[in-house]
């Protein structure tokens, strides 16, 4: 029972930290990211080259695996994506797609179609007991990485003047402009992180969710289901969405297995049927 | 005899804050009533009650004697109760010709035919041709809307107001923004409103509401000041303190 | 007037090219359709069957029965009605004298009326659902089937005294295939599978049936999932400490896939599999066709993929050999029957079933110089299909 | 006393409601660039007979773009859940021929019927005051459960094996489905061009404009009186039974069914293709199916590994350029020419 939930919290940390860059590009720029996977194939790609290459440690690989994706972000917002923000959320479909597009065919033709796999380090291997519950090392290795990253974030976001400026950016952007924010620039370092985020995201998943050229669009329908149900007008949306659908994805399959693909999407629907605007809403 | 319109104590607050406060209007059929008050007197939240765009806290809404506090916007709409918006609420992209179609149309009966290409049937067609030359609209008949000079603009406001053939009808500030140049014809096509439609104005402008109106109320931070024809208002002295002394500030 | 006139003209030009159906080319040419998931999830497929089917041309030269072979390559990207539409068309407009490949179950069933339509033999060199080849007599299949290896697998497990099993398959075709196949074999046998979990096909996460296994406790697991996720499968399995408890993995040898194996590292070593193929088969024939499948495409190592590509290739050459492309019927005739000796080991085309007649071997993953191979420990010989045969 | 002459031109016309008419149909009237188009489309039949399969595969996206197009371009509800009753239409046009008749428009209109009932079904979850996102993930979600429903009900739909067993009767009894495709083409391209006119004549109808002034307008349509929810859910039901008619056409052209039809992808790929060729004047899904598939047509010819590459850049490209310049390029063109000619 308690495995499961753990299980479940794992998988939902890991499906926050990939969605989050998402949310903040949604929120911030009204942008419709479909790409935003493709990025976190970067880190897994990273990751799992710098491992099975060159031999460097798995943890050695995740700064790597951000901050890759993170730069080849910050380039394609101020060289692509800049040029989309004012045109229709149906342009914003058509562009990402493309890039989509360009993505999974260039990681085929680069590193081939065949899943792309790690072998972790020992001490990430197999399990331990507390109090009779048995817990995946890698599971609690994830849960800690990812609560602290959320820890981080939501410091950042509270406590820096660049949190208050982005803050006010996602709040009203105009208003933002107004006060002397350079909303162009909060928005090419948030697009970077995010971006970031999701490749680092990426490398945590490899061992549990595979890795394959066509891994933008694998996790695209996730991704997104976390952030329409989160909402976008704060961090705890997506992170309570995410851990409402790793916990019930989880533990759906392990108690009605028959419901099986069923859950996550009629879950979805209620919660959105309820909640249109997303678990937080925006104060408005 | 019931009246066109009534209000009994209605009610609307948000919050702490109170903007409609038990106001009880009577609007008499065939009536050219006007509702003023000073900046943030509650006009707009009272018409907004009227038409349903937000519900009520208290009291009831009366047309023709039929409750209709609870009904929803496009109910009221059908029985009868046509509004003009402070700011155009047009359709851009239409031109005046379709606007006004669409709207007799769906009085008609005829907006929901699917089957037919608009433009086929002709005592619709006799309906528009009335309307738009009522509000002078011919010559600019099938231009986009939002290419029209603003006058033109706040015709066609009222045009597809009173192309539904309401019973009673509220202008919210229907001279608001034309230009001197365009403001006779507005003014012309006001007076000329067939006279079995009962017009609740809500206005800014003295000059319209003084040649226009026949009996006026005086709303004043949310709650009902004063009512009387223009006479007794423009000579009642706590109305020309409230209203008129805050009015030559702005 | 004009239109009835092009109306008519193109109502002859129809006709005489109806006429002309299955029209082989006149001109010594034989073209062969292979259409493959190049794309999308099952790409991996495609670029070990093409690379297959390609290398066999570079050995075996681009003639055979005195016509020049013509290898046209297709992309369905796993979607049925687009591998019915590009099969068509490959009949109707380049006048292929073969298909071949067929990634998926769906993509075999969508167009074997084609095949029977056009009298084109089919060669179907991936897909393992049992029954395909009833679906048209000209399709015949160079892979195995599901039942073929799985039957074998519950006739080992009971034979190794095992008789509680829990199997986890994918909710699809083969995985349902395989499951039924495994319950009634393992059911005759004496043994008893306790329960029968299915996963979504769309899964990333296989922990919480992992959970219900370990709670369950049973003797060994039998699984079955596409390859590609078996790693993720099986690294899944070791850490919950699956491998320690006691409980062994059955497999079906798509699991330790030979494209990847390498990449799984160590959990790849608690499985058993069965299956019909293995890089590490030890004959001269096949350490000839991995190095030469090396080279040819920059050290990828083939899977049973390759093999089904590999010998479909061979099939269709050995027919036109036999036959000099007399036409679909003819060579159908000569593929039945037929028997050669494939790296796999020796191999049949069963006259009846028109299936694929191979050994199933039991294998382990073994760590030799440094690299993963799937070793084989035990031989079943000449296992026909028992999805049709009965048995 | 307002002898302006802005009334004359009305008044001096004998019949002023005539004026009305001519200016309130204008909009319905077929353009010149329309018969081109439908000529070009009539021309490929007789003149490409060896690519009909898949100029049938163009006509049936095309007419499932269209019907997107509908709720996409003329309601304002955005979708990616469409495919839902394309798959729909497609299985009950095959599970008609299994159980009931082979006889096609049987199939056709039975399909059509059940798309438009699971339309009008979902149709109020697309009603609730929300963004367009939620509305694309609702619609998503519906598509994905029923994908599951039909893989659970394996012993109906066949499951992942697919449906076979398909056999459709020759059309109108005389006409055999051939392997050339060319019956399938004729039939895939008479029941998208009806559809087609039905649906254009629906949005040059009283209840087209309706829904347009709901776009442009909610809240003084809904001071009208317009029941802006009715008149959505309407054509949303209608869209969807276009849809299912599509699906309905692409199953009886291949005689196979497979869950194929109610992935992701199919929604996903429509929505592109709309998009591509532009939403709300109802050519784009066709024009958007033409361009896509002839492109990735040509691709994976050249390389059927990489295709996706090339095609990404070319969505890229063109989206990055404006679709609207892209289309007034042609007119600038024939402008400049035009000048040149002149001077």
């Amino acid at each position: 029972m308690l495995t499961i939930l753990i299980d479940g919290i794992a998988y939902g940390m890991l499906l926050f930290v990939m969605a989050l860059g998402l949310a903040v590009t949604l929120g911030l720029m009204n942008f419709v990211n479909l790409a935003h996977g493709a990025f976190a194939m970067i880190g897994g790609y990273v990751t799992a080259l710098a491992m099975n290459r060159l031999g460097v440690p798995f943890l050695l690989t995740l700064p790597f695996a951000f901050l890759i994706p993170a730069l080849v972000g910050l380039v394609a917002e101020r060289t692509l994506y800049v040029r989309m923000y004012r045109r229709s959320h149906l342009d914003h479909v058509l562009f990402s797609i493309a890039l989509v597009f360009m993505s999974i065919a260039g990681a085929d033709w680069l590193l081939g179609s065949s899943q792309m796999l790690i072998t972790l380090p020992p001490w990430l291997q197999g399990r331990f007991e507390v109090l009779g519950v048995g817990i995946g090392r890698y599971r609690a290795f994830l849960i800690v990485v990812c609560a602290a990253l959320v820890i981080v974030l939501q410091m950042v976001l509270a406590g820096t003047r660049f949190g208050a400026r982005l803050r006010a950016s996602v709040d009203d952007q105009r208003a933002a402009r107004g006060l002397g924010i350079n909303v162009n620039r909060i928005f090419a370092l948030t697009f970077a992180t995010g971006s970031g985020l999701a490749g680092l995201g990426g490398a945590l998943g490899i061992e549990i969710m595979g890795l394959d050229p066509t891994f933008p669009l694998k996790i695209l329908v996730y991704v997104l289901i976390v952030v329409t149900i989160g909402g976008t007008a704060s961090l705890t949306g997506p992170f309570l969405a995410a851990l409402i659908i790793g916990t019930a994805d989880v533990a759906g399959k392990y108690y009605v297995p028959e419901l099986g693909a069923f859950l996550i999407y009629l879950l979805m629907i209620v919660l959105l049927i309820l909640r249109p605007q997303g678990l937080i809403a925006p104060a408005r | 005899m019931t009246a066109a319109l009534q209000t009994i104590a209605l009610e609307k607050r948000f919050g702490g804050l109170v903007a409609t406060d038990k106001v009880s209007l009577t609007l008499a059929h065939g009536a050219r009533h006007a509702l003023i008050g000073p900046n943030g007197a509650g006009k707009t939240t009272f018409v907004n009650l009227l038409t349903g765009v937000l519900p009520t806290n208290g009291g009831q809404i009366l047309l023709d004697g039929v409750d209709i506090t609870r009904k929803s916007q496009i109910q009221r709409a059908r029985m009868g109760l046509g509004r003009t918006f402070q700011i155009n609420q047009l359709f851009g992209a239409m031109t005046p010709v379709e606007s006004i179609g669409l709207a007799v149309s769906e009085r008609m009966g005829g907006g929901g035919d699917f089957w037919r290409g608009i433009g086929t049937r002709a005592d619709i067609m006799n309906e528009i041709a009335g309307l738009i030359d009522r509000f002078r609209l011919t010559e600019v008949m099938d231009q986009p809307t939002h290419l029209l000079p603003y006058g033109k603009q706040r015709l066609l406001e009222i045009a597809l107001a009173l192309a539904s053939n309401p019973r009673v009808l509220l202008l919210d500030e229907p001279a608001a923004g034309v230009p001197e140049a365009e403001r006779a014809e507005l003014l012309q096509t006001l007076a000329e409103l067939p006279r079995d439609v009962s017009i609740l104005l809500i206005e800014h402008d003295m000059d319209l509401v003084f040649s226009f109106a026949d009996r006026i109320t005086v709303l004043v931070n949310g709650a009902h000041f004063a009512e009387g024809s223009p006479q007794q208002i423009m000579s009642d002295p706590s109305v020309q303190q409230v209203y008129l002394g805050s009015e030559e500030h702005a | 007037m004009k239109r009835r006139h092009m109306l008519m003209g193109a109502a002859l030009g129809l006709s005489t090219a109806i006429a002309g159906v299955p029209a082989l080319a006149q001109d010594g040419t034989f073209k062969i359709g292979l259409i493959l998931p190049m794309t999308g999830p099952f790409a991996s497929t495609g670029r070990q069957i093409e690379a297959a089917a390609r290398l066999y041309m570079a050995q075996h030269g681009d003639e055979a029965g005195g016509q020049k072979i013509e290898l046209i390559l297709k992309d369905d990207a796993g979607v049925a009605d687009t591998t019915k539409r590009l099969a068509q068309e490959l009949i109707v407009r380049d006048k292929v004298g073969a298909l071949a490949g067929f990634g998926l179950t769906p993509l075999a069933m969508a167009t074997a009326p084609l095949s029977t339509r056009g009298q084109t033999p089919t060669v179907v060199m991936a897909a393992a659902t049992s029954s395909i080849t009833e679906q048209s007599p000209f399709i015949v299949r160079t892979s195995y089937t599901t039942p073929q290896v799985t039957s074998k697998i519950a006739e080992w497990a009971a034979s190794e005294g095992m008789t509680k099993v829990v199997t986890v398959v994918s909710d699809y075709g083969p995985g349902i295939d395989a499951e039924k196949t495994f319950v009634s074999t393992f059911g005759n046998a004496g043994g008893e599978v306790t329960d029968t979990l299915r996963v979504p096909l769309q899964n990333p996460d296989f922990s919480p049936f992992l959970q219900k296994v370990a709670d369950a406790q049973p003797d060994a697991i039998f699984v079955f999932v596409p390859s590609g996720v078996g790693a993720q499968f099986m690294k899944q399995y070791v850490e919950r400490g699956l491998d320690k408890s006691g409980i062994k993995l059955l497999a079906d040898g798509g699991i330790t896939d030979d494209d990847i194996l390498n990449g799984m590292g160590d959990p790849a070593l608690a499985a058993i599999t069965g299956f019909h193929y293995s890089a590490a088969h030890d004959s001269a024939k096949n350490d000839e066709f991995v190095q030469a499948f090396q080279e040819a495409t920059n050290g990828m190592r083939p899977n049973f993929m390759a093999v089904g590509g590999y010998d479909g290739m061979h099939l269709i050459y050995a027919a036109l050999e036999e036959t000099g492309g007399e036409g679909g019927e003819a060579m159908m005739d000569a593929m039945k029957g037929m028997s050669w000796e494939s790296p796999r080991g020796p191999v049949s085309i069963d006259p009846e079933t028109r299936d694929i007649v191979q050994n199933v071997y039991l294998r382990r993953v073994e760590r030799q110089d440094d690299q993963l191979w799937n070793i084989e420990f035990q031989t079943f010989e000449a296992v026909k299909d028992p999805g049709k045969t009965g048995s | 006393m307002m002898t302006d002459t802005s009334l004359s031109p009305l008044l001096a016309s004998p019949r002023p409601n005539e004026r009305v008419s001519r200016d309130l149909l204008r909009r319905g009237r077929w353009k010149p660039a329309e018969f081109v188009f439908w000529l070009i489309v009539a021309a490929s039949f007789f003149f490409l007979p060896d690519r009909h399969l898949l100029l049938s595969e163009i006509a049936i996206l095309g007419l499932f773009a269209l019907s997107l197009d509908l709720i996409i371009g003329y309601a304002g509800v955005v979708s990616l859940g469409h495919g839902a009753f394309f798959g729909l239409g497609a299985y009950v046009a095959g599970l008609t021929s299994i159980h009931l008749t082979g006889e096609p428009l049987t199939g056709l209109v039975l399909a059509a019927l059940a798309a438009g009932l699971l339309g009008l079904a979902t149709g109020p979850l697309l009603l609730l005051r929300a963004s367009d996102l939620t509305r694309l993930m609702v619609t998503l979600g519906v598509a994905m459960l029923v994908l599951e429903g039909a893989n659970q009900a394996a012993w109906l739909t066949g499951g992942a094996d697919g449906l076979t067993g398909v056999m459709i009767d020759p059309l109108l009894g005389r006409f055999e489905f051939d392997l050339f495709g060319t019956t399938g083409y004729a039939y895939c391209l008479i029941v998208t061009f009806a559809f087609f006119l039905i649906a254009r004549r629906v949005v040059t109808s009283p209840y087209g404009l309706s829904l347009r002034a709901i776009r442009d307008n909610p809240l003084r349509a809904r001071s009208m009186g317009i029941p802006v929810g009715r008149r959505i859910l309407g054509l949303y039901a209608f869209s969807a039974l276009i849809a299912g008619a599509a699906g309905a056409l692409l199953t009886q052209t291949t005689m196979f069914v497979s869950l194929d039809v109610l992935a992701f992808h199919r929604s996903a790929d429509v929505l592109l293709i709309l998009v591509l060729g532009g939403v709300g004047y109802l050519y784009g899904g066709l024009l958007g199916a033409i361009g896509f598939k002839l492109l990735q047509d040509w691709f994976s010819a050249i390389t059927p590994q990489y295709w996706m590459f090339w095609m990404g850049l070319v969505l890229l490209v063109v989206v990055l350029i404006g679709r609207e310049n892209l289309n007034a390029l042609p007119r600038t063109l024939l402008a400049r020419f035009r000048k040149e000619g002149r001077t």
